[in-house]
């Protein structure tokens, strides 16, 4: 007794919103709700969290490539409904997360998961848990790489910093596949960053359909952007926009507001390296990612210059970093002069601002390192 | 068997992360429409290039968000990609979820779409990934009468807020962020479901400013756990921090050897405001000093915790850089309490609390929807007309706590009212005591 | 044979420059040029400084009023002709430098100089030296207060900090009379600011003659000023300007290069205070200053209200800074909501900035400290 | 005898700090028109406001700076200063003076002038406050003839260069700073006399880091003395200022009881870069991560001095906030060598040195005179073309050392050049792959 579309407003149920979250609650969860003592990483993707009621929850966490199918669901289910009375979760970085309430039940529960190929456990610590990512060329129209791909590639790479937790702090890596940074980028410890690097191709067989002209005008932050006449492939003379090319950063914005305006291009189209951001308020606040690298070509399916990229900076960071310190803590206390030094990257005039509230990056002191750079 | 070659994909299957590749593979098996969306990406692959069309306008009827249309401009190629809406189901607080529950999801899932996911969404929703226009309309019934569950937010509306663990699994939350998560989803249900907005808006909840939520980057209204009290300490359990019995920092880093415990250089040293000193054995804070950056907690779980008068701070504004630039939230409301309700709203869940936090939501939205431009976020809104006045829209006091430091420009704008005489002068006046 | 009005390009000399500064180094300078090794500061105002020849340089530093007379000049003269053989120097903050070349010529020196009442010996070290000036009242057309009058106000207030080493460093005091900034106390520990209040006043009587009207609309950063018709005395319609002053930050540009858009008012004009500047790259790098209070009123002849809120800033700082901590260092290390509350300044938000660059002064994290400010 | 009543002003003859009233009232009895001056400024601090009037363009024939004119708006009142134009004399090198030349300067205003002068203007000048229109052309005759000394800059030209102590009585200058400042002030004297530039260009020379001529702050090109080998450390003083032998910091403290000196607190634990050491009683430097702020040096002068391998670093930009916001120097040329000349320049002193240096300035001078907007600070003019475009135009390769941090924003502006394929894209080649 479904939908029925000739009467579609037929007990038609809106504006309830999602279940209430007790209902999904794991017993233990529920009884220990707000008692909570203290927690401790067992080891490697399993917690142990103790209530002051003595009551203890066991957590094993799974890495999870988050484009997942119902079947992979339906398997987690399945151990779910083994070992944990019919409950699991989801971090907010997309792996999923079994509790029991015994230290008994945990070794059969990580027996299964790892009996699994698609249930690896680690992702704690002071180690690379997974990559906050988004859709790429799975389902998204504005993408300057791929998302699911590339994230592939790094996590076969970095797979021992998931299972163990070896580095001076956690290390969270995110992807965005363009600008629009969905995966939120802009606060990451190392961020990979899809980028256009061509301005918009204009469709003028299109433009006058499907775009708003003063929309599409006001869509650029740089006023690249102004009304024109373009002639169409049949040769007619119609509305369209024309673009300064030198004045366009490839933000994209103009495409998201008028779908005659591609930016994406396979030559044109790569990633940008960004580092040193964070989110925690834990000693140092908040920091902005900074880029480091501002373009690696597509290099599908493994994105091999990614890949290295990252390891790279990775590898360097936990070598050098203190215990506690997050890339950008460190990158902060040994001096961006350093950080391209140790890393071996090429300083380029990419990383040097040019946009809005510049200047205040500028380094207005005599304060600073030799290095390399200086000849 | 395969529709299509996917020889740059199949090398994606091998490798100790969890492949996507055989994961769609094998779901093919199930759903036919996952062979195309092999083929497609293995063509995007090829091409370098994303092979979507742009945008597509479909939903539900009388809601303007939770579906984001997809078309592909290969349909002829991967018919079975032709279409490929996303359906956002707003997840469960906190991404807890009984198997059963799931498992309907699943179902309705394989039947009618691809029987892909995103488990989740970067905003948090439950992501189910492609169908056809045709389907929407059965999904959103199915969802509703035999799932009990919700669109999510997409388009210029609130979008679904989420939150951190909390007290559901963590002992640092300073408040119930899945209760004032679920309420503010519920009390805004129309915000949520009826784009009124300039813009979207995102609302995240952690339970303290160790943010697990990533609430100041990734919302405009970020609601971060805080306490005003002191940080409660356990002078035993310090001790046993000290002499090696607990692991530090919760045994984070016990993947290395980085030496035996040293409360010095690991806590006391890693103080921002260096307000934490030993006389003698014990532990001593300043709390005045201190800016509950959670470091000393996190690493000695067993021996600090948060005080115990613990409500939230409100950043607002953070978002991704389109386009005047990324912003991280700014601090408005330094404190307010948060206190859940206990309305029933008859679906089983608890409403009717956090009434600070819906006063500044209000005047936030009360004003933004008044004034803010199209398409600009409310962290751009507050850029454009300053901070200063946005704090009189919220009628918060301006505090020193409100900036990191004092303004360094001399550029203050008086007002008429604020200077003796006003603006109003005489230049006859003016002359007869300063002849040109 | 001086000049001839007559032939004024008779045997004219011009492009000379200043006289080679070799001609007026002191013998024991030129002697030891490039050779010191160390210096001591045997008592405020008084200098040592050693020379790798053993050669040994004293210098007695006087405080100066800066606007000074031939006569005080013939006086410094004096004293530089009897102790120094007829050298002296000025520093780069207005004071005067005697210099002898031993230990035994130092107290006559000093007694001269303490014998002559505009001669009080001090500014070294961590102390409070000679304030950074410019004209105001005495000189320009724009200062919205006075220079001299609020510098000896202040100085005689602080003169035991001119004469002892008693702080936690050195405190650099600067007084600027209008935004101009002539005496740059944008990077000084505290600064006094003269600043305007009331939008511009149009002189449609003057403005045709003696403005380019064009310029005048140029001049104002907010665009604030248009053209537009005025009505003049006589009550004729004359080209002129008008100015939106809801958007006026009264920084008074239009006023340099309009002279009928005074903005001088005895009601507006006053005194801003800023702290918290440094120039040195000693540990930390340069700083501006930071607006702390947006207005005193300018009280002749002895600005109480200023007097007042420099003292107490620098007597607060003085009680609760670390040693070698600079104003603005103190500051940023108990954090600025701190700073308001040990100073007992009450903050409004025009200490808020709402200029360019704002953003990247809102405070982007939880980190706060709860003060009297916080209800 | 007064020509004016002054109540307010009397009461600033009282009090310990020198004062100018006094001072003004003692010149009045040779020069009458400082009784004017007095009385004007008697009336301002009854008005609360100025008394002079705006501009007034005057000066001496062939140069388009070196005079600020100034006249009263109460001219009846204050005949002695109707005209009251400034004479700006360009001091000698770090303000030493033989007395003789003072006297000569001094006999010559008091014929000519009001008796009052400013020592020294901010910028550095010998400023000789308040003469009338009709003296001009005498005193510069007499300053060039009978002194051999020339005016000081004004208006949109180079302005007065001027310079800290440096070697002449100080142990930490890398370069020659006098000889510095005198090279290019004659090098440039027709930039300096002769108006050609967008607007004012402010050159200062501070021979360290520690920039006691406020060169950051206030000069648009700032060279300050740097160096690029190790801090030289004297082990033996070292300990000296361990067991309170020496003074701390020359002795700068002494006026309160800080406690022993402490190297650990008061140098090693306040060394910004955390790179010096104690390794038994010696004390050790990482140079590699020495930024050179000099605050070790500061506080052992005796242990420790600059490395020897000398020379300066050139920031570009400072000003005060008119119009876009004050701005501290920006560091352009990290490193260059800073050798004088010597060649006779004639008038006694020598030039020809400071190729590099010479170099700078005027590749930034040539772009600027092109470029740079009427009114606009080279500074201002960075900001409007961008770091990276005015390095290139510098010929300075972009280094990690000219910012703080990179860029946070990701939006990079590419050049087609940059690009393979460049800008151009063909739309039916586009469409063939991707439809629309
Ligand atoms: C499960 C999860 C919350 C959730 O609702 O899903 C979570 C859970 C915990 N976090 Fe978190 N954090 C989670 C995302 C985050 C995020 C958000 C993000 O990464 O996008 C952050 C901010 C990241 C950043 O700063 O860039 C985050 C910053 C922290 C910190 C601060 C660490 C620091 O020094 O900056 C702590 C404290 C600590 O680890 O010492 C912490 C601590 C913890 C504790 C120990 C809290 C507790 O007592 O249980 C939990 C286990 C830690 C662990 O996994 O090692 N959690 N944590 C999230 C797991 C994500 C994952 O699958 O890996
Ligand atoms: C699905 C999702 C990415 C994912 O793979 O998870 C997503 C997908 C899209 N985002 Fe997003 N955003 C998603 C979370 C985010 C986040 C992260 C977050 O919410 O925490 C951000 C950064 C935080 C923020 O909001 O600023 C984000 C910032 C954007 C922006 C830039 C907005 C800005 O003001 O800077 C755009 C551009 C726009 O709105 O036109 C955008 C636009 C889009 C569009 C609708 C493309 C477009 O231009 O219209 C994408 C649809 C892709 C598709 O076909 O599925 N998306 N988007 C996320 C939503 C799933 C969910 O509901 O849970
Ligand atoms: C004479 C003078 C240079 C000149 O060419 O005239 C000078 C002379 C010395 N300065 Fe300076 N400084 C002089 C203006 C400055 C300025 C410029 C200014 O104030 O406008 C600064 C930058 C101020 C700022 O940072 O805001 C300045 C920042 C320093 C510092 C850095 C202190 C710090 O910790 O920030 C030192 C090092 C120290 O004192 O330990 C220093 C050290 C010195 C030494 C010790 C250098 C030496 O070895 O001889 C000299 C005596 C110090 C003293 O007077 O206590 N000098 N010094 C200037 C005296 C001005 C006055 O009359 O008081
Ligand atoms: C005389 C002097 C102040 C003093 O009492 O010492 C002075 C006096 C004037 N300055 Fe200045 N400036 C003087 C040093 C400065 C400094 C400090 C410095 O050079 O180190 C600054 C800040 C640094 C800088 O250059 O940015 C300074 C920044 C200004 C500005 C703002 C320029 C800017 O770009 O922000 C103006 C406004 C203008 O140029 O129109 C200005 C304009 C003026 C004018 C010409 C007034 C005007 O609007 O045209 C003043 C003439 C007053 C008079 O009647 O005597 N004066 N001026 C200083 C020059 C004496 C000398 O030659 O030694
Ligand atoms: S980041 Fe860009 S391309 Fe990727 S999903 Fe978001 S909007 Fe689409
Ligand atoms: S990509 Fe951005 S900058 Fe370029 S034209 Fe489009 S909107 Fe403008
Ligand atoms: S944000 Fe705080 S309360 Fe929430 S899960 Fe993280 S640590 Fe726990
Ligand atoms: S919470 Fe942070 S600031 Fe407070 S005492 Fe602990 S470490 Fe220090
Ligand atoms: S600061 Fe302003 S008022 Fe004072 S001298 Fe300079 S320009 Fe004139
Ligand atoms: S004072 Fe400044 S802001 Fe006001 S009108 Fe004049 S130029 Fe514009
Ligand atoms: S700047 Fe350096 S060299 Fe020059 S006087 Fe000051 S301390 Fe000495
Ligand atoms: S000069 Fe500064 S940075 Fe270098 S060692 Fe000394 S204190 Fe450290």
């Amino acid at each position: 007794m479904g939908f029925n579309p000739e009467k579609p407003m037929e007990n038609r149920i809106t504006d309830i919103g999602p279940p209430w979250f007790e209902e999904h609650f794991p017993p233990v969860i529920k009884e220990n709700y707000g008692k909570w003592l203290y927690h401790e990483i067992l080891q490697p993707g399993v917690l142990k969290h103790v209530s002051e009621s003595g009551g203890e929850c066991y957590t094993v966490r799974v890495g999870c490539a988050r484009l997942i199918s119902t079947s992979l669901i339906y398997d987690y289910c399945d151990i779910a409904d083994k070992h944990c009375d019919g409950y699991l979760r989801f971090t907010t970085r997309n792996n999923v997360e079994f509790m029991v309430d015994s230290a008994d039940k945990v070794q059969p529960l990580l027996d299964d998961c790892n009996a699994h190929d698609m249930m690896p456990v680690g992702g704690t610590g002071a180690g690379v848990t997974n990559i906050v990512h988004t859709q790429g060329w799975v389902h998204c129209h504005t993408p300057a790489t791929d998302a699911s791909g590339p994230v592939k590639a790094v996590m076969d790479e970095l797979f021992d910093y998931f299972t163990s937790m070896t580095l001076p702090a956690q290390v969270r890596i995110a992807l965005a596949c363009c600008l629009n940074m969905c995966g939120a980028v802009h606060c990451s410890d190392i961020a990979i960053l899809g980028v256009h690097r061509k301005p918009p191709l204009i469709d003028h067989d299109t433009i006058t359909s499907v775009c708003e002209i003063p929309l599409a005008v006001a869509a650029c932050p740089l006023g690249a952007i102004k009304p024109a006449k373009g002639t169409n492939s049949a040769g007619e003379e119609v509305k369209s926009v024309s673009v300064k090319e030198e004045r366009c950063m490839f933000c994209g914005n103009c495409y998201t507001m008028c779908p005659s305006m591609p930016l994406a291009d396979p030559e044109g189209d790569g990633i940008a390296i960004l580092v040193g951001g964070k989110i925690s308020n834990a000693r140092s606040a908040p920091k902005f990612s900074k880029l480091v690298i501002p373009f690696l070509p597509n290099t599908p399916p493994r994105w091999t210059e990614t890949v290295a990229a990252v390891k790279n900076i990775l590898e360097v960071y936990a070598k050098d970093a203190k215990k506690y310190e997050r890339v950008g803590e460190w990158a902060e206390r040994i001096g961006w002069e350093k950080f391209f030094e140790k890393c071996n990257i090429p300083f380029t005039d990419k990383s040097i601002d040019d946009y809005r509230l510049a200047y205040d990056t500028w380094r207005t002191t005599t304060q600073f390192k030799f290095t390399s750079h200086i000849k | 068997m395969p529709k299509h070659d996917t020889p740059l994909l199949d090398q994606l299957e091998s490798g100790p992360w969890p492949s996507f590749v055989k994961d769609i593979k094998r779901q093919a098996e199930k759903n036919e429409a996952c062979w195309d969306i092999l083929g497609q990406l293995e063509l995007s692959y090829e091409d370098k290039i994303t092979h979507w069309k742009h945008g597509g306008i479909v939903g539900v009827f009388g809601y303007g968000g939770g579906i984001v249309g997809r078309y592909s401009d290969v349909p002829k190629k991967f018919p079975g990609v032709a279409h490929f809406h996303t359906v956002r189901v707003n997840q469960v607080s906190s991404k807890f979820y009984r198997t059963d529950f799931l498992r309907q999801i699943c179902d309705i899932w394989e039947r009618r779409g691809s029987g892909m996911t995103n488990m989740h969404g970067s905003t948090g929703d439950l992501v189910l990934l492609g169908t056809f226009t045709e389907q929407l309309e059965e999904i959103f019934y199915e969802l509703t009468h035999d799932v009990n569950v919700d669109l999510g937010g997409s388009g210029g509306n609130l979008r679904t807020p989420s939150c951190c663990l909390g007290k559901a699994r963590c002992e640092w939350s300073c408040y119930d962020t899945q209760a004032a998560c679920y309420d503010i989803t519920m009390t805004y249900q129309d915000e949520l479901h009826r784009p009124a907005f300039p813009y979207k808006f995102k609302i995240k909840f952690s339970g303290c400013p160790n943010d697990c939520v990533a609430a100041i980057a990734r919302s405009d209204l970020a609601v971060i756990g805080n306490w005003k009290d002191d940080i409660r300490i356990d002078q035993a359990a310090v001790k046993s921090y000290m002499n090696g019995e607990f692991p530090a920092n919760g045994g984070s880093h016990s993947g290395r050897d980085w030496g035996p415990f040293d409360i010095q250089k690991e806590v006391i040293a890693l103080c921002p405001t260096n307000c934490m000193w030993m006389e003698g054995d014990e532990l001593k804070i300043d709390d005045g000093e201190c800016t509950r950056c959670m470091h000393c907690i996190n690493v000695m779980p067993r021996a600090l915790r948060p005080g115990v008068e613990q409500g939230a701070t409100i950043l607002i504004g953070a978002k991704a850089p389109i386009l005047d630039g990324a912003q991280i939230a700014t601090m408005i409301v330094p404190f307010i309490s948060m206190t859940p309700g206990d309305e029933d709203d008859g679906t089983g869940g608890k409403t009717g609390g956090f009434e600070e936090l819906k006063d500044v939501i209000e005047k936030c939205w009360d004003w933004w929807m008044e004034e803010g431009k199209n398409r600009e976020r409310i962290g751009e809104s507050m850029q454009r007309i300053g901070l200063p006045t946005f704090l009189q829209i919220m009628e918060v006091d301006p505090l020193p706590q409100h900036v990191k430091e004092p303004r360094s420009n001399p550029y203050v704008f008086w007002k008429a009212e604020e200077v003796p005489g006003g603006f109003e002068r005489d230049l006859a006046e003016f002359r007869k005591r300063n002849p040109m």
